[in-house]
């Protein structure tokens, strides 16, 4: 509250300088973004108090795409959970699948076979680039460029065809389940995949001659939307976002699942916490993906992935949070098992649901443009946020 | 002076410009014409549900064993059935799939034992009218008749069910299926005693039962799946 | 082992208001009174020894006769902490108060917590619909025994 | 309105009329057939697919259809993906602001009829029909972007069969 009228005053006093501001000053008035907006990556409603063209304030309004999944899952089997999942979190679904998985197995104290880990590295990290891909490409295209949208669908399509191959969908995979992954990748795979990341280390050049020069681009990110890291780390913001506040902070080292461990990678930090860090710290994820999937692909043991779990299996009584980075922060399961059939409780922590919620905190004193730039920014997918 | 720099620099940027759209117009498009050509589908492609034939006696493979009614997570598939008096084995009467609520996630395709519904790489089905898209059994037959599979290895007690019958598909038992057939009576012997007709009853009643086969059909998952999770359940309902 | 001396520590520190509870080995998790919620996510927040500054979850569950639940799911980024903070609350009239001072990010998981279960959160000053529809009536949706309204198909038992 | 709308169905009746009227058909339909604006909507995963469809891979412009982010610019719309009953209402307003005449291409199960939350969901509409006209109906979850593409198909062939009498007569009533 106190902020908000600081800065207004700040605001009133510069109006007051400046004779033209003076005739100009208008009333507060309300702007209706959403939830129908091309900007806002789904459906959400940005209620905005508009000073002239200076944001006072925004509210978000979610639950547009709310379908209750904790609900439906509560009435499932556990085999039958892992569906819904990939519609959780449709952007980066196989990792969805994964947290479901991970959360299961730790309650029930289920082993996983190496090359099913391995396997579950190399495909979550192919969703990471692919859900970075459609990142790159709409925060582009949110800042006014076509080009790149096309680009990062071009190359979003090479890791569909990889992820159709092995499982059979080009958006809900229903790979990764509960012990291990549904069916074995086809002799050939690996030569495709190296294939691929090679290509994509040459393209991320490409992509970073097409943008990180660009005069307009960079006017438009850098400086805007800057988010401290003790303001960050207040709002529970995670992922790539964090890591662009100065916070050193990836799940995938710091609270390490599946084999992670064993793999050499950087994780990116910002120093101006602005939303070019946060652009810049998704395409060096990108890159650093490529090395861990290199990685895996040369160590991958041999074996049988697959785990067929009884249809209608109990989970023995326990509750467990698990939590994976995702390509977008932490994503988080929450079960409490009764010994039944079905869950008791199923919980689901989208990281868009607490990146939106510093939206707000940040964007006060801003522009509407820039609060589209802030939006794309953080990458927000309104499922993970409504579920 | 400025301005001279300025032209100059604009000027190389626009040759590189032009060169970077030059190197593009030599490439091969990506571009799929769509209505004129189509990506040929993986084998894994998860398109239409269909049900699958018996392609020499036309009959089809399923059993109403309600697994896969029991698999689906979004309860597309409605199975009616009744009991053939002569052979004793169960039949479906109605097979509905519900193409508008289906998920297309695979459950089915999984669970089943006998090889009777499969999801194909067809995708083109829409229609003018919603009541279109719920599929009954006739359509769903007629939807996998010439679709191409691999004969999954059976369970030994439908193999032996089948022994006294003239053999319906002319397919070889693989060395895995041997494997199987050989491990399985030493495991289990009172199943293979069994009557048919009535294991298939029990098949239907009890779920749990069934994934007793799909594990034995593998032996090398059902190791894995002794974790020990429900272990006693399960001996309990295999001595039943 | 890091998290099971980070719980010894704690219950040493709050003595009888901390109980530890034994769910799963890699996840500690105490249970605290809701008098003391607000101090207790206070002190091991500022504390130099647990610095559990993040908040990654709130969940609530209903247990129906057993009462209601918040499980606060903390962890520390500098020194790797992770902890669950159990709230026991009565069904009839649960209520628990906000922790959005201490973690601004509480605010619309406390707001979840109080539209799909309706537990009351004391001090909040925006309590209003997030997730539903503004002209929602049909109670409280998540809870264990909610009957389900007009729209509501239950999946039929195979 | 009322008298200019009714044109084309007397026309139809004076003594060779008929013939005038099926040519201006043809090229009417032709026209609209050929260049359908699509309104940038996508709430669920349909829109990614909707998405892919545009993009380079499959090019949705080589159909005349490109993207508008304005409905009153559009004349078709792709319900892509999952409306909840928080959302109908803003869909409804969405297709009452699109320009005469309109077109609705229900895309995936959740559009179609609830799809995967037909069951045990408290918040999903069970079918975008309940709330505004569909047209064609392309099942899937999701379906692929060559699905949607003969969605699109089919509904150039319904375009291209339609009289202006039959429209005409439609919009008076």
């Amino acid at each position: 509250m106190d902020e908000k009228e600081l800065h207004i005053g700040e605001h009133q006093e510069q109006d007051e300088q400046n004779p033209v501001a003076r005739e100009l000053h208008t009333e507060e008035f309300l702007v209706n973004m959403g939830p129908q907006h091309p900007s806002t990556h789904g459906v959400c409603r940005l209620l905005l108090t508009m000073d002239g063209e200076v944001i006072v304030k925004v509210e978000p309004y979610i639950g547009y795409l709310h379908r209750a999944i904790e609900k439906i899952c509560e009435n499932r089997i556990y085999n039958q959970i892992t569906p819904f999942m990939d519609r959780f979190e449709y952007v980066s679904s196989m990792l969805a699948d994964w947290v479901y998985a991970l959360c299961v197995e730790r309650i029930g104290q289920i082993e996983v076979s190496p090359r099913a880990e391995y396997l579950r590295v190399i495909f979550g990290e192919l969703q990471r680039i692919a859900s970075h891909l459609i990142y790159w490409g709409v925060f582009a295209m949110d800042l006014g460029a076509v080009t790149p949208f096309l680009y990062g669908l071009r190359e979003r399509e090479m890791i569909m065809d990889l992820f159709e191959e092995t499982c059979g969908q080009r958006l809900t995979y229903n790979y990764i389940r509960i012990g291990g992954v549904s069916q074995d990748i086809n002799p050939g795979f690996e030569q495709k995949c190296k294939k691929f990341t090679s290509y994509m280390c040459q393209v991320l050049e490409d992509y970073e001659t097409l943008l990180n020069e660009n005069p307009i681009f960079l006017s438009r990110t850098k400086n805007i939307g800057v988010a401290p890291p003790e303001l960050s780390v207040a709002y529970g913001v995670s992922g790539p976002s964090l890591r662009a506040s100065g916070v050193n902070w990836d799940i995938r080292k710091d609270d390490p699942y599946g084999y992670y461990e064993k793999f050499e990678f950087e994780i990116p930090q910002g120093k101006n916490y602005d939303t070019w860090d946060r652009y810049q710290a998704r395409v060096i994820e990108m890159r650093e993906s490529c090395k861990i999937i290199e990685q895996a692909l040369d160590g991958l043991p041999e074996g049988d992935p697959t785990f067929k779990m009884r249809a209608s299996f109990k989970l023995p009584e326990g509750e467990y949070y698990a939590r994976i980075e995702s390509s977008r922060g932490e994503m988080g399961c929450y079960i409490v098992s009764k010994g039944e059939k079905k869950p008791y409780r199923l919980k689901l922590r989208g990281s868009s649901f607490n990146n939106l919620m510093i939206i707000p905190e940040i964007s006060k004193g801003l522009k509407i443009a820039d609060l589209v730039a802030i939006f794309a920014s953080y990458d927000i997918i309104m499922p993970e946020v409504d579920r | 002076m400025g301005m001279v720099k300025d032209f100059f620099s604009g000027i190389y940027n626009l040759v590189v410009g032009l060169f970077v759209t030059g190197k593009h117009l030599g490439r091969h498009a990506i571009t799929l014409q769509y209505p004129k050509e189509r990506w040929e589908m993986p084998e894994r492609s998860r398109g239409v549900v269909v049900l699958l034939s018996d392609p020499e006696t036309g009959e089809l493979n399923c059993t109403a064993c309600l697994l896969c009614m029991k698999a689906c997570p979004t309860g597309a598939i409605i199975i009616d059935r009744e009991k053939n008096p002569e052979t004793k084995r169960w039949f479906p009467t109605k097979f509905v799939i519900d193409n508008t609520i289906c998920a297309f996630c695979g459950l089915c395709e999984e669970s089943c034992n006998f090889d009777a519904i499969k999801l194909t790489g067809k995708y083109e089905f829409s229609v003018f009218d919603q009541s279109e898209l719920i599929y009954d059994m006739d359509r769903l037959a007629e939807l996998g008749r010439d679709v191409k599979y691999t004969p999954r290895k059976k369970p030994a007690a439908k193999k032996a069910a089948e022994q006294k019958k003239p053999p319906a598909e002319g397919k070889k038992p693989d060395e895995k299926k041997e494997d199987t057939a050989e491990k399985k009576p030493e495991e289990k012997p009172d199943k293979i005693e069994t009557n048919p007709a009535e294991k298939k009853e029990e098949k239907a009643e009890a779920s749990d039962k069934k994934t007793e086969d799909q594990e034995s059909r593998k032996p090398e998952e059902a190791k894995q799946g002794d974790l020990g999770l429900d272990k006693e359940e399960d001996k309990k309902e295999s001595g039943n | 082992m890091q998290n099971e001396q980070l719980v010894s520590q704690l219950v040493e520190k709050f003595g009888a208001q901390a109980e530890k509870v034994e769910l799963n080995p890699a996840q500690p998790a105490l249970v605290v009174d809701k008098s003391i919620l607000v101090e207790f996510l206070k002190q091991i927040k500022e504390d130099e020894n647990f610095k559990i500054d993040y908040l990654s979850c709130i969940s609530a569950v209903d247990y129906l006769e057993n009462g209601m639940e918040m499980n606060y799911h903390l962890c520390s980024i500098e020194l790797r902490y992770k902890l669950t903070v159990k709230v026991k609350l009565d069904r009839e009239k649960p209520e628990v108060p906000t922790i959005r001072e201490i973690h601004p990010g509480a605010d619309w998981h406390e707001r979840e917590a109080w539209e799909l279960f309706g537990i009351d959160i004391k001090g909040h000053p925006n309590l209003k619909t997030l997730l539903l529809p503004e002209d929602w009536k049909d109670g409280w949706p998540m809870r264990r025994d909610w009957e389900g309204n007009d729209d509501f198909v239950k999946m039929p038992e195979f | 309105m009322g008298v200019a709308s009714k044109i084309p169905v007397y026309l139809e009746k004076a003594p060779g009329g008929g013939i005038l009227v099926t040519s201006i058909d043809k090229i009417l339909n032709w026209s609209r057939a050929s260049s359908l604006w699509y309104m940038l909507f996508g709430t669920a995963c349909c829109a990614i697919e909707m998405m892919c469809t545009g993009a380079s891979r499959y090019d949705f412009d080589r159909l005349g259809m490109i993207f508008r982010a304005s409905p009153r610019q559009s004349d078709l719309m792709f319900v892509a993906g999952t409306i909840t009953h928080k959302m109908a209402s803003r869909v409804k307003i969405l297709y009452e602001q699109m320009a005469e005449p309109r077109y609705v291409i229900a895309m995936g199960g959740c559009a179609v009829r609830g799809g995967p939350f037909y069951y045990d969901s408290y918040a999903v509409l069970k079918g975008i029909d309940k709330v505004i006209p569909v047209d064609v109906y392309i099942p899937g979850c999701p379906p692929r972007p060559e699905s949607l593409m003969e969605g699109c198909l089919k509904l150039r062939e319904k375009i291209r069969k339609e009289k202006m009498a039959d429209w005409s007569s439609d919009s008076a009533k």
